[in-house]
C-alpha cells in the first residue's frame, strides 16, 4: 500500500478569457520530495502555482478545472491566507519583505509574539506589546534550520540580496504548519556561491519532511537539487521524469521542442549585404531586463531575431537603442554613430520601435486611434500638419490624420468603429496592430518589434507576424524582432541571437536545431562552437 | 473571553460617561450674588443690616454694606456660607452658618437678610431680566 | 429612468446636483424679491471675470501636472504688471494692455522656475504647488513692503510703509474691458468686452492645443511614456504648460481686477487658486483631463452658486450662509475629484 | 570615514542647523534679554509640543504630514466652546473639554481615514483639502448650530443676532489652569510643570505604542502597503486607526494650546494650529516619511525662537516690525514647500538607487563619459 501523497493535483486546467493556459496537468508530490518545475515563459508554471496558492486572480477569472488534494483531503483555497493555513508556503520572485525591518521582524511579520497588556480588553488584541527576545529566538531558530548565517537584527535594506532570499524562505518555513514550500525562481538574483548554499539548505529542509516545488531556469540546479522534474510546455505536461539519469540537453529539448511544421514561405537563401546597424558593447539599465555587454551586427534587409528567457535582457537591447532607458556603449547606424539616450534622434534616424509594453508605452489609451497612429509621424516628421500664417503656426490636420489612420486600418484589418474610436476600447490584437501602424507610419528603415504576439489570440498572432514579414519583403524594412517564443522567431527570422544574463549567449541560423537554442537559452551551452557568429 | 471584553468595555464607557457627569456637576462654575437689601416676601419684610462679613467655603471673608450686592463665584455643588453680621461699631453681633447646594443653574441670588432670619427661601435662582 | 441615469452618468453627479441647485435658486429668486435678470447679469459678470483664471488651469491639467494650486504665482505676476501700469499712470485700454504685457515676462520667468521644480517632483505636484503658491505669496508680502513704488494711489499716505493692502484702479482702467460694447436692458447688464476677451483667450488656448506642441502636450498628459517613446521631451512639454498656465493666470487676474476695481495685495492671492480649481472640476474636468467646455460650464455653475446663494438664501433665511456654502461646495468638489478611482496615470 | 559621517550629519540636519544659525544671528538684533527669551521658549514649548507630537503617528504609518489634524483642532475647539458656555471651570473644565472632544475627534478622524484610504498616494493634498472642507462645516456648526440647535446659555458668547459664536471668546474658566496647576520657578523662569508632565506622558505613550503590535503593523504598512497586506495585516483599518489617534490627540493638543492663550479666535485658531505644527516639525529636521520625538522638541523650539525674534529683528534691520512678521509667515510656508520638495527628490533618488543596484555589477559605469 502506497502512502497517500502530500499533494495531488488532478486534471488541472485553466482558461483566461478563452485563452487556454493550462490543460490536464497531473502532479503528485510526496513528503520530503523536491519537484523541479521547468518550462519556458508562458508555459503555465506561474498559473499552476497561482491555482495552488489560491490567488484571487484565479477566482476572478472564472476559477480552474480539476481537483487538488492535500494530505488526501480535497482543497480549494479561497485566498493565499487559506493556502498558508493549509500548510503551503510560497516564496515569490519579487521580494515580499519590509525594507526598514530587521530579519527577525520580517520573519515574524504579522505573527509576532506578544505580551499581554491590560489595554487589550479595551482596545483589542493589537495593543499587546511585542516580545522581542522571543521573536528573535524564534527567527534565529528558523535561520538555523536553513543552515545559513544571517544576522537576525540586520535591516533588510542593508542586506545582500542573497540574505533577503534566505529571510524570505525562513519566514515561510517558520510557520509550524508548513508542509509544502513553493519557490519561484529563488536563485535568479543569487550569486553562484549563494545559490549553492540555498540548494544545500533546501536539501536539508526536504530531509526534515517538507516537500518543495522548485521553479528555476538554471537546469544544473534542478538536476543537483530535485528528486524529479516536471516539464510544462504550452500549458501541458510534456514530461515527468526522475532527475537521476536525465541530462540537461534532454530537458532543454523537452522545454522548447516544438516541431517546426511552419515551413518558411520564401526559402531563398538571403545573404547579408552589408551591416546596417552595428552594436558594440552595449549596456542598458532597464529594470528587470538589464543588458550588460552585447555586440552584434544587423544586415540590411534581414529579419534579425533576439531570443532568450524573460528577464535576461533581450528587451533591454531594443529599449536601450531607442533611447528609452539609460544606455551606453556604441551603436553605429548606417556608418554613423547613433546618439544614445535620445528617443527623438533614433526616430529621426529612421528607426521605429513597437514596444513590448503595449498599454504602458505603446498606446495613448484615452485618445482615438488616429492620434495613436499619426502622433509619432507628426512629431518626428511633421506629417499631418498644416501651416498657418506662413508657417508660423503648425496646426494639426485632423483630416490628414484620419486618412492616414484609415489607410492602416484597412491595410492591417484593424477592427474598430471608426478612426475616432479610443484605443482603450480595442481588443489586444487590434491594439497591437495600432502599435504596428504607428511604427509603419514613420516609414522606418529599421523596425524593432518587441514581443509582438504577447497576449493576443492565435489568429491575430499570425496576422501580426505576416504583417511584419510583408513589410520586410516588400518595403525592404530591416526588422529586429524580439520574442520569448522561440518558434515564432524561427518561423520568421533569418538569424537569431540568444541573450542570457545580459550577454549574448550565441547566434544561430533560424534553421539550427531546437536543442541548440534550448541550451543557449538556459545558459548551459556556453562553448566556442555555438558562440560562433558572436563578434 | 469575548464576554469579559464586552463587560470591560461597557464598564469603561460607563466610567467615561460617569466621569463626564461628575466633572460637569463638580466643575460647574456658579455666579453667586450676595444681596444685602431689604426684601419683602409676601407679607414679611426682611431688613437689610448695616454690614456683614461673609465667607464662602471657609475662604477669606468679604465685607458687605447695606444695599450692596456683591458677585462671587463658586465651583461645584455643595457649599457652606458663613455670615457675621456687624453693628456700626464693627462688632460681630450675629453669626450664622448654612450649608447649601446649587443646581445646574448658573446664577444664584442669596438674600442675606432672609438667611439671617431663617427664611428657607434665602437662596434662589437668579434669572436675567427679572428684578 | 434609464435615460435619467445615462444623463447623470454623462454629466457627472456633482454637476447635476449643483446644476439642479442653481436652477432651484433661480426659480425661487422671484419669491425672495430678487430680480432674475439682475442675478443672471451678475452671474455672467463674475463668470467673465473669473473665466480666464479657470482657463489658466487647463494647460497644466492637460500636460499631466495636475491641478495648478500654484496659480498665485501667475497672480503675483499679474499684480506686478498692474502696479507698474498704475505707477506709470497709463490709463484706459493702453493701461490695461500694458499691465498684461508687462506681467507676461514676469509670469514666464516665474513659471519657468516653477516648472523646473514640478519636473523634479513628479507625482507630488499638487501638494508642492499649493505650498509654492503659499510661500511665494508670503514672500511677496515682504516685497510689497519694500518695492520702490511712488504713485500716491498705492502707497500709504502716512503712518505706514510700503504698498496699500488694496489699490484702486478706478482712475486708470476700471471696467474698460467690461464696458467695451456692453449694453444694459432693464436690470440686465452684459459685459460684452470681457466675454469677447474670454472668447479670444479660449480661442488661443484651443488653437494652441491644435498645434504640434499642443498635441504633444496632450499626449504627455495622457501617457508620458508614449510621448517619450515618440521622441517628445516630456519635461520640456511640462515646463511649457506650466509657463503657459502661469501666464494665463497673470492675464486672468488683470481681467479680474479691471472688473473688481481693486488690486488685492499681500494675502489677497492666497486662496485664489481654490475657487478656480473647484470651478474647473465642477465643469466635469478630472485631475488629468480638462476641456474648454469644462471651463465654461464649470465657471458658470460655480459663479452662479456664488452669486445666487448670498442673495437668495440671505433673503429667504435672513442669514448669510453663502461663505460656508461656497467653502463646502468648492472644497467638497476638489476632494471628490481627488478620491475618484480614475487616477493620474504615470 | 569619520569626516564623511560628520558631513552626513550636517546634511541630514541641514534644516535645523540653518534655523539655528538664522536665529542666532537674529537674537542680538532683536534686543531681547536671555531670560525673556528662555521664558518665552518654555511657555511656548508647553503650549505647542502636544499639538506637534500628534503628527508623529500618521508619519510612521506612511501617510505623510497629517494636514487633517485641523479637524482634531476643530473638535477641541467645539469642546472648549461647550465647556465655556456651561461654565465648567478649572481642571474639571479642562478635563471635561478633553472628554467631549474625544468622540468628536474620533468621528472626524474616522472620516478622514476613510477618505484618505480612497486617495492612497495623495494623502497629503487630500487631507489638506479636507481641512478646508471641514472648515466650512465647522463654520456652519459654530455660526448657526450654536444658539439655534445647540442651546447656549451664556449670551455673552453669542453674536448680537442671537445665535452663532462671537469671533473671539474669552476662556476665563480654563485659562492657564494646566499651566498654573504646578508652576515651578527655576530661577527667574516660570515652568508650567503640569503641561510638561502631560507632554512627557505623551512621549511615553508614543514610545510604548511603538512597541505594540499595532505600532509594528503601522510601521509595516508605512513602509510597504502591498507586503503588509500580503502578510495579512488589515492595511486600511490600520491606516484609519493611525489617523484617528492623530486626530484625537490633536484635539487634546488644541485644548492645551487654548488654555494657555486664554482666548480663542473662533474661526481661525485651528488653521493656524495645523500650519504652525507642521512647520515646527519640519524645522526640527523631520521629513514627510520620518519624524522622531527629538524632531518635535528641536522644531518647536527653533520655530518659536524665530517666531518671537523675527519681528523685532525686522524692526532693527529694516525699521519695520511688519517685515519680520511677514518673514515668519513666509518661513512657515516656505519650509513646508521645501520639505515636500526634498521628500519628493529623495524618493526619486532612492528609486534611482534601487535601480542602480539592479544594474549588473560589472556593467560599465553609467552617467559620466557616455
Amino acid at each position: 500500500m502506497t502512502q497517500e501523497p502530500l499533494l495531488r493535483m488532478e486534471h488541472i486546467g485553466k482558461e483566461y478569457f478563452g485563452n487556454r493556459v493550462l490543460a490536464d496537468v497531473n502532479l503528485t508530490l510526496q513528503r520530503g520530495e523536491i519537484l523541479g518545475l521547468v518550462g519556458e515563459n508562458g508555459a503555465g508554471k506561474t498559473t499552476l502555482m497561482k491555482i495552488l496558492f489560491g490567488m484571487p486572480v484565479i477566482k476572478e477569472t472564472g476559477g480552474y478545472e480539476g481537483k487538488m488534494y492535500l494530505d488526501g483531503k480535497e482543497v480549494n483555497f479561497d485566498s493565499p491566507f487559506d493556502a498558508l493555513d493549509g500548510g503551503i508556503g510560497m516564496v515569490h520572485q519579487e521580494f515580499s519583505l519590509i525594507p526598514g525591518f530587521s530579519t527577525t521582524e520580517n520573519i515574524m511579520l504579522n505573527r509576532e509574539f506578544t505580551c499581554y497588556s491590560p489595554l487589550v480588553e479595551l482596545f483589542g488584541e493589537r495593543l499587546q506589546t511585542l516580545n522581542r527576545p522571543a521573536m528573535r529566538q524564534r527567527a534565529a531558530k528558523a535561520i538555523d534550520t536553513l543552515g545559513v548565517r544571517v544576522d537576525p537584527d540586520m535591516l533588510i535594506q542593508e542586506m545582500p540580496v542573497g540574505h533577503r532570499q534566505f529571510t524570505e524562505i525562513a519566514r515561510e518555513i517558520d510557520r509550524e504548519s508548513t508542509k509544502l514550500l513553493v519557490l519561484d525562481e529563488p536563485t535568479a538574483v543569487l550569486t553562484e556561491s549563494e545559490a549553492a548554499i540555498l540548494v544545500k539548505a533546501l536539501r536539508k529542509l526536504a530531509d526534515s519532511g517538507i516537500a518543495i516545488i522548485f521553479i528555476s531556469h538554471r537546469l544544473q540546479e534542478i538536476l543537483d537539487l530535485c528528486d524529479k522534474i516536471l516539464v510544462l510546455r504550452d500549458g501541458m505536461v510534456i514530461k515527468e521524469a526522475p532527475t537521476k539519469g536525465t541530462e540537461i540537453r534532454q530537458i532543454a529539448s523537452w522545454m522548447v521542442g516544438r516541431t517546426v511544421e511552419d515551413k518558411k514561405q520564401d526559402d531563398a537563401v538571403r545573404v547579408c549585404l552589408e551591416p546596417i546597424l552595428r552594436v558594440d558593447h552595449l549596456w542598458v539599465d532597464m529594470p528587470g531586463e538589464t543588458v550588460r555587454d552585447v555586440s552584434f551586427d544587423v544586415c540590411r534587409g534581414e529579419i534579425f531575431g533576439i531570443g532568450g528567457l524573460a528577464g535576461q535582457g533581450k528587451l533591454g537591447i531594443a529599449n536601450g537603442i531607442m533611447g528609452l532607458f539609460a544606455a551606453g556603449g556604441a551603436v553605429t547606424w548606417k556608418g554613423k554613430a547613433l546618439k544614445l539616450n535620445d528617443p527623438h534622434g533614433a526616430l529621426e534616424a529612421g528607426m521605429a520601435f513597437v514596444s513590448e509594453d503595449r498599454r504602458g508605452v505603446g498606446l495613448l489609451l484615452d485618445e482615438p486611434i488616429d492620434w495613436n497612429i499619426a502622433f509619432t509621424a507628426m512629431q518626428v516628421q511633421g506629417r499631418c500638419l498644416k501651416s498657418l500664417l506662413g508657417g508660423l503656426i503648425q496646426w494639426r490636420d485632423d483630416v490628414a490624420m484620419a486618412s492616414l489612420a484609415q489607410e492602416y486600418i484597412d491595410a492591417l484589418g484593424i477592427k474598430c468603429v471608426s478612426s475616432r474610436q479610443r484605443a482603450v476600447e480595442l481588443s489586444g490584437g487590434n491594439q497591437q496592430k495600432v502599435c504596428l501602424a504607428k511604427a509603419f507610419a514613420v516609414g522606418p528603415e529599421l523596425l524593432f518589434v518587441a514581443e509582438p504576439t504577447r497576449g493576443i489570440d492565435v489568429g491575430a498572432k499570425k496576422l501580426v507576424l505576416d504583417t511584419i514579414r510583408e513589410t520586410n519583403r516588400h518595403k525592404g524594412t530591416t526588422v529586429v524582432m524580439i520574442s520569448s517564443e522561440l518558434e515564432e522567431l524561427r518561423s520568421i527570422c533569418d538569424r537569431i541571437a540568444i541573450v542570457d544574463e545580459g550577454r549574448l549567449a550565441g547566434m544561430l541560423s533560424a534553421t539550427a536545431s531546437v536543442e541548440d537554442f534550448g541550451l543557449l537559452m538556459l545558459g548551459a551551452g556556453k562553448g566556442p562552437e555555438v558562440a560562433a557568429g558572436v563578434r | 473571553m469575548k464576554a469579559r471584553r464586552l463587560v470591560v468595555r461597557a464598564a469603561a464607557l460607563f466610567l467615561f460617561v460617569a466621569l463626564g457627569v461628575f466633572l460637569f456637576v463638580n466643575g460647574k462654575g456658579h455666579d453667586i450674588l450676595l444681596d444685602n437689601k431689604t426684601v419683602t416676601m409676601g407679607d414679611q419684610t426682611y431688613e437689610a443690616f448695616a454690614s456683614a462679613l461673609i465667607s464662602l467655603d471657609g475662604k477669606k471673608a468679604v465685607e458687605i454694606q447695606r444695599r450692596e450686592r456683591l458677585p462671587e463665584m463658586l465651583v461645584g455643588k455643595n457649599h457652606v456660607i458663613r455670615v457675621e453680621v456687624m453693628n456700626r461699631g464693627g462688632k460681630v453681633i450675629q453669626t450664622r452658618e448654612e450649608k447649601f447646594s446649587l443646581g445646574l443653574d448658573r446664577t444664584w441670588l442669596i438674600s442675606l437678610p432672609m438667611l439671617i432670619s431663617g427664611d428657607a427661601r434665602w437662596i434662589q435662582v437668579f434669572k436675567t431680566g427679572e428684578n | 429612468m434609464k435615460k435619467i441615469r445615462a444623463f447623470i452618468e454623462a454629466a457627472g453627479l456633482p454637476r447635476v446636483i449643483i446644476g439642479g441647485f442653481l436652477v432651484l435658486l433661480f426659480a425661487v429668486a422671484p419669491l425672495a424679491q430678487i430680480s432674475v435678470a439682475r442675478s443672471v447679469s451678475d452671474t455672467l459678470v463674475r463668470m467673465a471675470m473669473n473665466g480666464v483664471m479657470v482657463l489658466a488651469l487647463v494647460p497644466m491639467v492637460q500636460s499631466g501636472c495636475g491641478l495648478n494650486f500654484g496659480l498665485p504665482l501667475g497672480i503675483i505676476a499679474g499684480l506686478l504688471g498692474a502696479l507698474l501700469s498704475i505707477e506709470l499712470d497709463i490709463t484706459g485700454f493702453a493701461g490695461l494692455f500694458f499691465a498684461m504685457g508687462v506681467s507676461l515676462p514676469f509670469a514666464a520667468i516665474f513659471g519657468y522656475g516653477y516648472g523646473l521644480i514640478l519636473n523634479k517632483v513628479k507625482g507630488d505636484e499638487m501638494m508642492i504647488a499649493t505650498y509654492v503658491g503659499f510661500s511665494s505669496v508670503s514672500l511677496m508680502c515682504i516685497a510689497w513692503q519694500l518695492l520702490p513704488f511712488t504713485s500716491p494711489i498705492m502707497i500709504w499716505g502716512y503712518g505706514g510703509s510700503g504698498l496699500r493692502v488694496t489699490v484702486s484702479v478706478s482712475e486708470h482702467w476700471l471696467h474698460v474691458l467690461s464696458d467695451f460694447l456692453s449694453f444694459q436692458i432693464g436690470n440686465f447688464y452684459f459685459p460684452t468686452g470681457m466675454f469677447l476677451f474670454l472668447a479670444f483667450m479660449c480661442f488661443l488656448v484651443w488653437g494652441f492645443f491644435r498645434t504640434k506642441i499642443g498635441t504633444a502636450m496632450t499626449a504627455v498628459g495622457s501617457n508620458p511614456e508614449f510621448a517619450r517613446a515618440s521622441g517628445i521631451d516630456v519635461d520640456k512639454m511640462r515646463t511649457i504648460s506650466v509657463v503657459l498656465s502661469t501666464m494665463l493666470g497673470a492675464i486672468g487676474i488683470v481681467v479680474y481686477q479691471q472688473s473688481f476695481g481693486f488690486l488685492q495685495l499681500y494675502t489677497g492671492p492666497f486662496y485664489m487658486a481654490f475657487p478656480a480649481v473647484a470651478a474647473l472640476l465642477l465643469g466635469g474636468a478630472s485631475v488629468n483631463k480638462a476641456t474648454l467646455f469644462n471651463v465654461i460650464v464649470g465657471t458658470f455653475l460655480y459663479q452662479g452658486i456664488c452669486t445666487m446663494t448670498p442673495s437668495v438664501i440671505n433673503s429667504l433665511l435672513q442669514t448669510d450662509m453663502s461663505e460656508m456654502i461656497r467653502l463646502i461646495v468648492s472644497n467638497g468638489m476638489i476632494i471628490y475629484a481627488l478620491t475618484r478611482k480614475v487616477q493620474v496615470k504615470r | 570615514m569619520k569626516n564623511k559621517s560628520f558631513k552626513d550629519i550636517l546634511i541630514s540636519n541641514a534644516v535645523p542647523i540653518i534655523f539655528l544659525v538664522l536665529s542666532a544671528a537674529a537674537i542680538p538684533l532683536s534686543g531681547f534679554t536671555t531670560s525673556y527669551l528662555i521664558q518665552e521658549m518654555v511657555t511656548r514649548m508647553g503650549r505647542n509640543c502636544f499639538l506637534v507630537l500628534s503628527l508623529l503617528i500618521p508619519i510612521a504609518a506612511g501617510m505623510g504630514l497629517n494636514f487633517g489634524m485641523v479637524l482634531g483642532a476643530m473638535g477641541g475647539q467645539i469642546a472648549i466652546i461647550l465647556v465655556t458656555d456651561w461654565n465648567i471651570v478649572g481642571m474639571q473644565g479642562l478635563l471635561l473639554a478633553a472628554m467631549i472632544s474625544t468622540p468628536i475627534s474620533l468621528a472626524l478622524g474616522w472620516l478622514t481615514g476613510e477618505i484618505l484610504n480612497r486617495a492612497k498616494g495623495r494623502e497629503m493634498v487630500t487631507s489638506f483639502m479636507l481641512g478646508f472642507f471641514m472648515n466650512g462645516v465647522y463654520q456652519f456648526i459654530v455660526l448657526y448650530g450654536f444658539g439655534m440647535v445647540i442651546p447656549v446659555e451664556n449670551h455673552a458668547m453669542l453674536l448680537s443676532r442671537g445665535f452663532g459664536i462671537r469671533n473671539a471668546i474669552n476662556l476665563q474658566g480654563v485659562r492657564q489652569v494646566l499651566d498654573k496647576f504646578l508652576m515651578v520657578d527655576i530661577g527667574p523662569i516660570h515652568v508650567p510643570m503640569a503641561a510638561f508632565i502631560v507632554i512627557a506622558l505623551f512621549c511615553l505613550f508614543i514610545l510604548w505604542f511603538n512597541r505594540t503590535k499595532l505600532g509594528q503593523d503601522m510601521r509595516a504598512v508605512g513602509q510597504d502597503m502591498a507586503v503588509a497586506k500580503s502578510a495579512g495585516i488589515a492595511v486600511d483599518r490600520t491606516r484609519i486607526i493611525a489617523i484617528i489617534i492623530s486626530t484625537v490627540l490633536a484635539g487634546y493638543g488644541q485644548i492645551i494650546f487654548l488654555q494657555n492663550i486664554g482666548t480663542m479666535n473662533t474661526y481661525n485658531a485651528h488653521e493656524q494650529a495645523g500650519i504652525f505644527a507642521i512647520a515646527s516639525l519640519l524645522i526640527g529636521g523631520a521629513t514627510v516619511s520620518r519624524a522622531t520625538i527629538t524632531n518635535v522638541f528641536v522644531g518647536v523650539m527653533l520655530f518659536h525662537l524665530m517666531f518671537v525674534v523675527s519681528p523685532m529683528a525686522g524692526k532693527t534691520l529694516m525699521g519695520q516690525a511688519q517685515l519680520g512678521e511677514y518673514f515668519r509667515v513666509f518661513v512657515s510656508y516656505g519650509i513646508i514647500a521645501l520639505a515636500l520638495v526634498l521628500h519628493a527628490l529623495r524618493r526619486r533618488m532612492d528609486k534611482e538607487r534601487e535601480r542602480q543596484s539592479l544594474r549588473g555589477g560589472d556593467a560599465p559605469a553609467p552617467a559620466n563619459g557616455h
